[in-house]
């Protein structure tokens, strides 16, 4: 699976993009996320208040329920503020 | 249709010319330009020596192009364009462009402005600012969502 | 505060540079350029092949100065401009500029669509348009007296 | 009193401009209107149908029972259409 941060999460990751093997009981993005909370401090810490954070699957926003399968692009991010 | 993001700065002239593209159909055209500003207008106001805008490569440009096609659905609009810069721009520096070209200006002027309420909150750009207190990431505001939100109400 | 009547032709892009002046307090710009269609919106639909715009040399510049100055009082806008052309132009070629400068798009795109509104239906112009049936007065527009009347009454 | 005549009212009338002296009873826009009717067959066409001309007064738009004074300026024309 290939995963992508962008903003504050990606310098609290301590990397912008990884490429992982998830475990196959992680099925949707909030399991993904439980998930890389354990892998790292970093990763802890940058996914401590998901509240703040917004979810794409293959570029497409989706809620925590959406499921992710390996061959999924999953990033994570703050709200964005463009313009 | 038409949708670029780039690090480089723009020209409205130019891009201005070649969106309405000597389309002696287009009464009006609505443009909006947003520029980098000194001030930080959220919380305490510090002041903004630079900001730096990061991007998703490819989510960008697919989120970019699925507004511009809603509004040219919702319009009768000629030609569109959005530009949006990314990396690293001083106060003054334009950062976005939105052009909306129609036969009516009421059209141009609702789509344009539709355009801009959604990049700020749909397109994934992220804004961290050089402040005299260092670089600070900006936090969404919740007026930028009311202001998208009021584009998927039935008119009052 | 600035208004142009003039006939030459103008650059958008100069404009905006001299509008913003590097006020750095600027966030965003909202402009709206009108364009000689090659239609006749009105009626049946004549084929236009040149516009001559007349005007009313000393009260256009007041009109335009006073409604500047009502937008100016309305909203909080930084910088403002209108250039306005009269005489003869071809379909493509741009009658009309505004341009308005704020901390905040909201503020610019409704006093853009406001001096547009306004400018419709007081300032004095008047067009007539070449069409394959010989010159033609062209007749003001209700809507546009609608629209300029939206802003004379409190949001619903 | 200076006139002032644009677009179709300056065609019909025949005139751009023209300086006036008026009788001393002609006091209000209407009663200008009326005696200008008087002066032509042009003038008499243009002011045929005055539901649609405006009238301003030293470069003030005004009503027809607005005053008119010696050294006013005075302009009719249709309705703008302008931008």
């Amino acid at each position: 699976m290939k995963l992508k941060y962008f903003a504050w999460v990606r310098q609290r990751a301590g990397t912008g993009s990884e490429t992982v093997d998830v475990p196959p009981e992680v099925s949707t993005v909030a399991e993904l996320v439980g998930w890389l909370r354990s892998r790292s401090p970093g990763l802890a810490e940058a996914f401590q208040d998901t509240t703040a954070i917004r979810c794409a699957v293959n570029q497409t926003y989706v809620e925590w329920d959406h499921p992710v399968a390996q061959n999924d692009e999953v990033a994570f991010f703050p709200p964005v503020t463009g313009g | 249709m038409s949708v670029r993001v780039q690090e480089a700065a723009f020209d409205v002239a130019v891009e201005m010319a070649e969106t309405t593209g000597g389309d002696t159909s287009i009464g009006g055209v609505a443009m909006f330009v947003g520029l980098v500003r000194d001030l930080d207008p959220h919380a305490d106001a510090k002041t903004v020596s630079a900001l730096t805008l990061e991007h998703y490569p490819g989510m960008t440009e697919r989120q970019l192009e699925s507004i511009e096609a809603e509004a040219l659905q919702r319009w009768p609009l000629a030609a569109t364009r959005i530009v949006h810069r990314h990396g690293r721009m001083e106060p003054g520096e334009p950062i976005v462009l939105v052009i909306c070209c129609s036969a009516h200006r009421e059209a141009a002027f609702e789509a344009c402005a539709f355009l801009m309420d959604w990049l700020k909150t749909k397109a994934p750009f992220w804004k961290v600012e050089d402040t005299d207190d260092g670089p600070r990431w900006v936090e969404a505001r919740a007026a930028d969502d009311a202001a998208a939100d009021r584009w998927a109400k039935p008119e009052c």
